[in-house]
């Protein structure tokens, strides 16, 4: 019904082309390391999503939010951002946490609860978090860190440094309160963000058609003053390629970027299997290298789920740790 | 109690066209825990309406809707999203027929499933009703059956007043008991006494009731004999009712999973001491969820469950 | 920095010219009859506002939200509505109100908290409702109004009436949650709203440049699918024309339209004397019916203030009703 | 008070630059209540940051400054629209830190103007600290004079949780008294007696505390003698000193302007139940704002003033 913007093109950029080659325009700054890194990275991802699921169908975790199909989306962006900046992930990037560090055990304990995991067991599988990777502590609630992600680029603006944040949301969000609040700060403030909406066309069982009458979800960055970018979301290599670009323009003080990562889902691009192709046209891939790779994983995801499995469960006394920076009186009644 | 809650829209939405169902996920998969299934089937797109991912849209329009005349039924799809909501139930939905000398009511049962129980964790497993209590203008209701689910929802959607319907999750599947067919309301703003006994009053509604139920139970063993008040409506509570029973045994024992900070068990017991003083023969006892978030793993350990609520009701016993 | 959609046209659009004239795209169904009556009832807003901004400095009345120089904007917007449609103020809008029919003396009770106020006194002065002519009660809290302006026409809209909503805001208010999930409700629902955003510059202290980086406020209708338009806010026959024009395509089942009426302030553009140079040009105005305008106006401000100024004050036990349909066990006990 | 006020946060910012002020309307002009007036005068654009109309932007924002590090001190301009940011302070802010295992704490004060009298009607006079002291993981505040708000908001922008700093408008101007120069704290959680007494505690804070100050008076008059406690920090109340008054005394009233209703009173009167019981021997009472919404015109018969909580300090002195 509306017209673009001409900020924001019809169709997403895209990068990785059938035949495995790179539209020059974003090949520039793929190394082979970088290209096999991401690959490496995906399959991990998959393999981990696959045993998750099946975990969670058994009972032995509560939850457990998958991104099979979604991990070129959200690889790529963990992959353009620089060390110093933060990660605020929704539910399904756990993915971006183990790029940016997360040990593999780690995610575990988080999904297991234990007494090990960084949150001491006590929030419901995903997203999880990591401090030393300034991967934020978000919770499930649709939208809310958004304006945290802004508030994060905002405060580091202020004190000059180079450090921008990326936040990530499903297009569902982009319907929250704090999607509007934190994109308007952002365009305000010039806050160096750069957000991810990860358009999978689905928020549950409700449609992107029924989430929003807007022509597309990166349009909206033109009410905040924003750039909005629509990106093929099963390509790493675009993604990967845009999300750099939004950071650079970013720290250059030039605000930030709504991006919309446009999924078209597994069953019609499976963005893994996409980056195999590069891989192999590119002549850094082969069968015997899949296979150690396809072995490794599984072995690296059993052993963290082995270990979490058996640990033990956070003590009922750490319940009342932390509500405060110490224990107030009520809470040291009712933790005797 | 899903299939009793089912009962209850459906049975409203034929008798009364105005009634419109709206919300996350409610329409063709009948929500997250299928408490609206069929719905959409039989009512169609205009009357079962899925929704954009804003609980505030969702209560600010069905306030606009409400004004128009139609009787909308939002669902929040857990109580812990409803604090985007917050600000239109509170300052809009509570305060419109009395700001307006009441010319604009805008009357609305918004439904929304609560506790814990399911492994959810902080976000998956709240229990808010003492934050809209303390609000004037809000009715809040809080079925513990699912005999009572029906019939309070239906009373709740012909009530002239907004309802917070809370659902008790962890027994949408596990409380059964027989449904009256069609017609069937349960008074808004009166409780029942599921037991009667001689010695400790013990309140309690939704899922932790069969938990004072499993705890009276064993301290029958011992000797003491519990009355059992379901509160079914925790607002306007049934005062009647409570002072009554704790006139009759001069203890009181109060059992919730919210937070006993400022939980509705401090209500209960300030009432008690302003309405039956001289009969207390013990100091009234909260057994309710820590003053923390909700956890996950230690799920079980939070929710002031009968081995939490037995020693509570022997020492108040024993006083 | 942002490009404009197509929809919005940069500059606001305008009806009057400076010679008094009228551009014949906006000349159409404007009698003789209505020019006037705009006229009069700007000349009546204007002055119950600075008779209300005296009372209110006098400490008679608690506050007043004035409109002094917005007349057009909120005159010409409830002008261009059906009998059957609704309208939702935000705090200037009381001029709507008595357009509608909403009798002097009964906002003046309403400014005084009488007992004869439609509110029983319970409501500090701004925005008034009145039921009889579908003019809302609504809360001064900036946009919450707006989704319920939306559900009433979705409302109406599913029950197939031809009945649309008003709902009138000030530029800061689109930085509420309300502004964006009300208006991302309009645009999937296609509900047949009219959402008019009085932009005049300031919230508070607050400049518009502050309230948001995007292009204009009119442009956030890109945002949700929905119509944005840009009207000059002080032209009355403009506005008329742009909400007339938006309430019939609402109706058609279009959609709604987002309209930002740019106030240049009063100190700028007077619209009440612009409006009176049209009807000079017109031939429907001369120095005699001005002075008998001006005089009768102050007579009817005057009576309608005498009559409040005395009036009784609502009983105590008044509190207690209405906060339910009946008084419940503890408003009961309170009220004795 | 306003003075006070704006001394404790140009002190903090002089002392620390990570202190930072944000909100509507805070700059420049200094607050609809010229609260920071000055600050940005001599702090800048980059420290006193006048913000878009959306409270949940305002705190949603500050929590991310406060992970990066910095200590916001947000205003939200009346506390009756501090429900659009709710879902931040419920749902993230206060509980950060525990579902982050203690690794992500998100440090700041919000202040907020709070309460009745200044004809402001439903939406400029509310009073809802209940609605945050259910909620875990906040600190409540609300000083009675200019010494206390300096001492208290120092030690509240010092205090590692955040705190929800209330104002009581009524007292904006009204409150005078000497505020010591430079740095001066008083401890968060530490109530004052106002005034020792034999007979009869009462519990106020903020604007009520000059009725309870005014009706105590007048009881003396009768021969008795109240106990005041300004409990200055309402959570982590300071359950030591009001326990120890109640003990002493055996009776108590406690005063608030919110609605009775699941107000902090009920929490009190519980508290005491629990702590105190045998030393009760008088029911206590609480006086309150009326469970309506807060009224325009009949704003002096909505609050708790000195003639109604005279009656319940003589009904129960003589009980
Ligand atoms: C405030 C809030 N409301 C509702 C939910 C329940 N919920 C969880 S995920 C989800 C859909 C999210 O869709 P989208 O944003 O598109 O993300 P996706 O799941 O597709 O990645 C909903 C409604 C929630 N977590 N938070
Ligand atoms: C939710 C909320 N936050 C803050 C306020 C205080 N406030 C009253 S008017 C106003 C400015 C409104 O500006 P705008 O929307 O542009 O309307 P205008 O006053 O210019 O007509 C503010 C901040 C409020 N009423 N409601
Ligand atoms: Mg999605
Ligand atoms: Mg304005």
């Amino acid at each position: 019904m509306q017209p673009l913007a001409s900020s924001s093109p019809p169709l997403p950029l895209g990068a990785l082309r059938d035949d495995g080659s790179i539209d020059p325009a974003h090949a520039a700054a793929l190394s082979d390391e970088l290209a096999v890194a991401l690959y490496e990275h995906m399959v991990l991802a998959r393999s981990l999503d696959e045993r998750l699921i099946g975990l969670q169908r058994d009972g032995h975790i509560a939850s457990h939010a998958s991104a099979v199909g979604e991990e070129a989306a959200i690889v790529g962006a963990a992959a353009a951002m620089h060390d110093d900046d933060w990660v605020f992930p929704s539910s399904r990037e756990f993915a971006a946490a183990l790029w940016r560090g997360m040990p593999l055990a780690a995610y575990a304990h988080h999904c297991f609860g234990t007494a090990r995991d960084a949150g001491k067991g006590r929030n419901a599988p995903d997203p999880p978090f990591w401090k030393a990777a300034r991967v934020v502590s978000c919770s499930p609630l649709v939208g809310t860190q958004i304006p945290h992600a802004v508030g994060v680029a905002w405060a580091a603006r202020l004190r000059k440094a180079d450090v921008a944040s990326l936040v990530y949301f499903g297009e569902g969000a982009t319907s929250s309160a704090d999607f509007h609040t934190g994109l308007n700060f952002a365009g305000v403030t010039r806050a160096p963000v750069v957000a991810l909406c990860r358009n999978n066309g689905w928020a549950i069982s409700t449609p992107a058609s029924r989430q929003t009458a807007s022509a597309n979800f990166a349009i909206k960055a033109v009410a905040y003053g924003l750039r909005g970018v629509r990106v093929d979301g099963a390509d790493v290599v675009a993604v990967l390629s845009v999300v750099r670009d939004a950071r650079a323009r970013a720290a250059a003080g030039l605000g930030g970027t709504l991006i919309e990562a446009v999924i078209p889902g597994v069953e019609r691009v499976d963005p893994v299997a996409r980056m195999r192709t590069h891989l192999e046209a590119r002549g850094s891939w082969d069968a015997g290298r899949e296979a150690r790779l396809v072995t490794e994983v599984r072995a690296d995801v059993e052993r963290a789920v082995a270990e979490a499995t058996g640990a033990e469960r956070p003590g009922r006394e750490t319940l009342f740790d932390d509500v405060y920076a110490d224990r107030t009186w009520n809470l040291k009644e009712q933790s005797a | 109690m899903v299939q009793a809650i089912n009962d209850a829209l459906r049975h409203e939405m034929r008798r009364d066209d105005r009634v419109v169902v709206l919300g996350e996920d409610v329409g063709k998969v009948g929500g997250v825990f299928r408490v609206t299934q069929g719905l959409w089937d039989e009512f169609g797109d205009d009357r079962v309406v899925d929704t954009p991912l804003s609980e505030g849209g969702i209560v600010g329009a069905a306030i606009g809707m409400a004004l128009y005349g139609l009787v909308p039924v939002p669902e929040i799809q857990f109580s812990d999203f409803i604090y985007p909501a917050y600000d239109q139930i509170v300052s809009e939905l509570a305060k419109l027929r009395w700001r307006s000398g009441g010319e604009y009511p805008a009357k609305m049962v918004v439904r929304t499933p609560v506790g814990g129980g399911i492994r959810g964790g902080l976000y998956h497993s709240q229990s808010p009703e003492s934050l809209f209590i303390h609000v004037a203008g809000l009715k809040v209701v809080c079925p513990s059956n699912p005999q009572d689910a029906k019939g309070l929802l239906i009373a709740s959607i012909r009530d002239p007043d907004p309802v917070l319907f809370f659902e008790p999750k962890r027994i949408y599947r596990a409380a059964k008991g027989e449904v009256p067919e069609g017609d069937h309301t349960v008074p808004i703003g009166k409780a029942a006494v599921v037991r009667e006994g001689r010695h400790v009053t013990v309140l309690a509604w939704g899922a932790m009731l069969y938990e004072a139920v499993a705890a009276a139970d064993e301290a029958k063993k011992q000797g003491i004999e519990c009355e059992i008040v379901d509160l079914r409506t925790l607002w306007p509570v049934d005062v009647e009712t409570l002072v009554a029973s704790v006139k009759k045994t001069g203890r009181m024992v109060v059992v919730h999973e919210a937070p006993k900070t400022c939980g509705f068990g401090a209500e209960l017991v300030a009432l008690v001491n302003e309405k039956a003083f001289e009969h207390l023969e013990a100091p009234p006892v909260r057994v309710c969820g820590f003053d923390t978030p909700f956890p996950y793993t230690l799920e079980m350990d939070y929710l002031p469950l009968a081995h939490r609520i037995l020693p509570a009701v022997v020492a108040t016993a024993k006083y």
